[in-house]
C-alpha cells in the first residue's frame, strides 16, 4: 500500500513492547540511528533486536541496548571493541545472545521475505551452531535446515529514496537493508534525500515501493 | 456483461495504493480501467512494477513487455528486477491482489487454471501456481457459465487445481461472488436473479 | 576467474552431448539468439535445456528444438501460439518435458547459485505438481520440498558489459539471467556493448564479473 | 618470519583473475602485496567485489568499509550488492580463495577460529562459517605455535569448529603446508628443518 512520507517519532509510534525489530547496518554503515533514537524516545521494550552487530560506541543500537530496551539480540558478530553496553548487559545476564553466522542471518530473513518455510543450508555443519538441529544429505553433501526469520518492524537506512518508496543505497551502507525490507511486516527506511517520481533510474532501484512502508528523511 | 464492463467493475473494486498483479488474458484489460491517482501499482512476473498499458506493435520496445509477451510502456516510479526477486515478492505475500482468469472455481476457494486435464494437451503453468499461493488475494476474472452451460463456480474442482483455498473474489458476467469461511456470497449480479443462481449453481449461496 | 571475450563460436565450443544449458530470456526478450545459433552450428546434441518457454517462431531456443538436438526441456510454459517446434516434437514423442512452475523455476536455479541444497516452497501445494513429493508443514503452512536446479552452461543475453564481465540488463529483458549466470559451471553472456572498466556504475551492476566467464559482443 | 613477508607468499600464491575474500586482521595485510595485474578481485562480505585497499580515518568515506569496519577505497569495476546476494555467493562455491586466520588447523582439514571455548567469552562467528563452507579453497594464515609453543596445525581441534574438512594450505610464521587425500605436506620452511617440524608437530608430516 501507499508509502507514508512521515517523521522518526511518527514512523516508529506503532512498535510494541515485545516486537521483533530489524535494524539495518553493518556496524555504523547503514545504521538508522534517527530512527533508533526515535525508538528509545517512544519507549518500547522487551524487544527481539535483529542486526549483523551489537552496538556500537554510545549511539544507536548500543544506546538501545544502554536503554535497557532489548530482551534479546540474534546477530552474527556481537564481540566487537566498542560494543560496551551489549557486553555489560551479556555479563549481566539481562540481554539473551541467539548467534547467527552472517550468511545464515541474511538469507533467513531473504526466506521470510520470500516465502520460504526453511531451507537446507551447509553453514555451520559440523559445528556447535549445528549441535541438536536437524540434518540432511543431499547428493552427498550435509546441511542444516534453516527457517525464516521475520520481523514485525525494520528499521533501515538507505541513501536516496523517491515519494512512492523506491531506494537506492550507497556503498558497503547497502547491506543489510534490502534484505530487512523485504522480511518486516512494517519497513521504515530513513534516508538521507527524497526525490520527486521518476528521478530514480528504474534499472538502478535496489528496493522497489512494494517493501516501504514509511519514509523519513534525515539529511546526512 | 462484456469483458470492458467487468474489467471496469474490477478496476474499481481494487484498493488505492494497491501493488497488483493482472493476469494473462482478460484481466489485463483491467489496467486500462485503472484511474491514475489511484496510485495502484502494477506488477509483471517477468520483472517490473510500475508497468503501463499494452502499446501496438508499431510502438514496440520488445525488450519490455508484460507476462503475455505484449509490449508494454514504464510508468514513472518504475523497478526492474530479475526473476527470483520477481517471484520472490509474490511468493513472499507481498502483492495486494491478483486477478486471473480460471476454467473452474470452487466454493472453498480452490482455483483451477493451468491444465484441462486432456490427456493430449501440451501442460503450461507459466507464474499461475506461484501466484495463486503467494497474492494476499486471488479474484478471478471469468465468465460464470461454459459455452455448454455448465458453471464454473463449482463444489469442487474437476480440473487439476492451481491452488488450494487461495479464491476470494469471484467477478462473472452475470454476478460477482465473495468466497470466505461462512461460504459464497452473492454481492452483485446482471441480468440474472439470486433464485436463478441458486438453481444454475450447484454451491450454496448466500444473499448479500 | 578472469572473463574472456571472445566470438560466438568460440563461446559455445566445449559444450557437450547431453549438457543441461540454462537458456535466458522470457519469450524473445533476454534471448542469446546468435549463442544459440553458434550452439546450432558447434552440433551438440542431447541436450537438457532450462528456459521458461520453449522456443517462439523459428529462430533461437526453437531453431535448436527443430534441429532435434534436444532431449529434454525444463520449462514453465511451453504452451504457446508459436512454439509450434516443441509441439510438433512432444506430439511425436522426440522431446521430453519438465513442467516447473515459473517461479520455482528461478528459485530452485538461484539455490543452485546459493549453494543452498533444498528449500520448502508454497507453490504447487495440493495440485499435481506436487503430487509424490515430500511435503512439510512450517508453522501451520504446507510446503513441497525443491531441489536446486544447476546447468552446465548459461547462454544469457544482457544489455551492456564492462570487459570483466560486469553486466547490465535493459527493461524486462533482465528477467533469467542474473539468476542463471550464477547457476551454470560456465556462463556465457551476449551483450550488444563492452565498454571499458569503469565506465558501469558499480551501484547499477546487476550481475557482478564473477559470474560470468564469456562474453561475446553481438550488436543489437 | 614476519607478517609482511608471510602476507607477501600468499599474494604470490593466489592465481591470476582469482575471485579472493581476506578475512580480518593478518589476512587484510596480503591485499597490499597483490599486483595490479594479475586481475585479483577482492570480495568483501559486506556486499562488495573490487575492493581496494585500507585508508587512513582521515580519508575515511565510512559507507565504504570492508569486514572489519576499516574504510577501504573503491577501484574500477567494483560492483556492491546486499548481504543475501553476498552470501550467495560465498556459499555457492563462487569465491576461489578465501584466506583466514585460526585458533587451531586440524590435519584432515578442520578449521577452529571463532570461539576459544573459554565458558565466558562473548561468542562471535560473522562469515567465518559461511566462508569455510563456501569459498572453493580455504586458506589458513597463523603462526604455527601459540605463545606458550603448543602447535596449532593438530590431530585433531580441541576449539570449536568453524568448518570440517575445509582447509587446503596452512601459511604460517615458519612452514606453508598443503592439505590433501593424501595427508599434510610441508611445502617450505622458514628458521625450521623438516626434522624438527615432525618432533614439534603430532601430525604426520610429508615432505614435499
Amino acid at each position: 500500500m501507499k508509502t507514508e512520507v512521515t517523521d522518526p517519532v511518527t514512523a516508529v509510534k506503532e512498535i510494541k513492547d515485545g516486537d521483533t525489530v530489524l535494524v539495518g547496518g553493518f556496524g555504523m554503515a547503514g545504521m538508522p540511528v534517527e530512527l533508533i533514537d526515535a525508538l528509545i524516545e517512544h519507549g518500547a521494550g522487551d524487544l527481539t533486536i535483529v542486526s549483523n552487530n551489537a552496538g556500537n560506541g554510545d549511539t544507536g543500537l548500543a544506546a538501545l541496548i544502554a536503554a535497557g530496551r532489548v530482551r534479546k539480540m540474534v546477530c552474527s558478530f556481537p564481540r566487537q571493541a566498542d560494543s560496551w553496553h551489549f557486553d555489560a548487559a551479556y555479563r549481566a545476564g539481562t540481554i539473551e545472545l541467539e548467534l547467527v553466522p552472517q550468511g545464515n542471518l541474511a538469507e533467513r530473513m531473504r526466506a521470510a521475505g520470500a516465502g520460504i518455510g526453511a531451507f537446507y543450508c551447509p553453514t555451520g555443519v559440523g559445528t556447535p551452531i549445528a549441535e541438536g538441529r536437524e540434518t540432511r544429505v543431499i547428493d552427498g553433501r550435509e546441511y542444516v535446515l534453516e527457517h525464516p526469520i521475520r520481523g514485525d518492524v525494520a528499521l533501515i537506512r538507505a541513501h536516496v529514496a523517491d515519494r512512492l518508496g523506491n531506494l537506492v543505497y550507497r556503498k558497503t551502507a547497502r547491506n543489510f537493508g534490502p534484505v530487512m525490507a523485504t522480511a518486516a511486516t512494517l519497513t521504515i527506511a530513513q534516508v538521507s534525500r527524497i526525490v520527486e517520481v521518476g528521478e530514480l533510474d528504474p534499472e538502478a532501484v535496489v528496493t522497489p515501493s512494494i517493501y516501504v512502508n514509511r519514509l523519513v528523511e534525515v539529511a546526512a | 456483461m462484456n469483458t470492458e464492463d467487468l474489467a471496469r467493475i474490477i478496476a474499481a473494486d481494487i484498493p488505492a495504493g494497491a501493488y497488483v498483479n493482472l493476469g494473462i488474458g482478460q484481466p489485463t484489460t483491467i489496467a486500462r480501467y485503472l484511474k491514475p491517482d489511484s496510485g495502484v501499482t502494477l506488477h509483471t512476473e517477468n520483472g517490473m512494477l510500475g508497468m503501463g498499458e499494452v502499446v501496438p506493435a508499431e510502438e514496440a520496445d520488445w525488450d519490455l513487455t508484460n507476462a503475455g509477451k505484449q509490449p508494454v510502456t514504464e510508468l514513472p516510479g518504475a523497478a526492474y528486477f530479475h526473476h527470483a526477486d520477481s517471484f520472490a515478492m509474490m511468493r513472499g505475500g507481498h502483492l495486494d491482489v491478483c486477478v486471473m482468469g480460471a476454467f473452474q472455481v470452487a466454493a472453498g476457494g480452490d482455483l483451477a487454471n493451468w491444465h484441462t486435464g486432456a490427456p493430449d494437451a501440451i501442460p503450461a503453468v507459466g507464474g499461475a501456481m506461484d501466484l495463486a499461493a503467494g497474492a494476499k488475494e486471488v479474484w478471478v476474472m471469468m465468465t460464470l457459465f461454459t459455452k455448454k452451460g455448465e458453471p464454473k463456480l463449482v463444489p469442487s474442482c474437476t480440473y487439476p487445481l492451481t491452488g488450494k483455498a487461495c479464491v476470494t473474489r469471484v467477478y462473472t458476467d452475470v454476478a460477482t461472488f465473495h468466497l470466505g469461511p461462512s461460504g459464497v456470497r452473492v454481492v452483485a449480479t446482471d441480468g440474472i436473479t439470486f433464485d436463478q443462481l441458486t438453481t444454475r449453481l450447484d454451491v450454496p449461496l448466500i444473499q448479500a
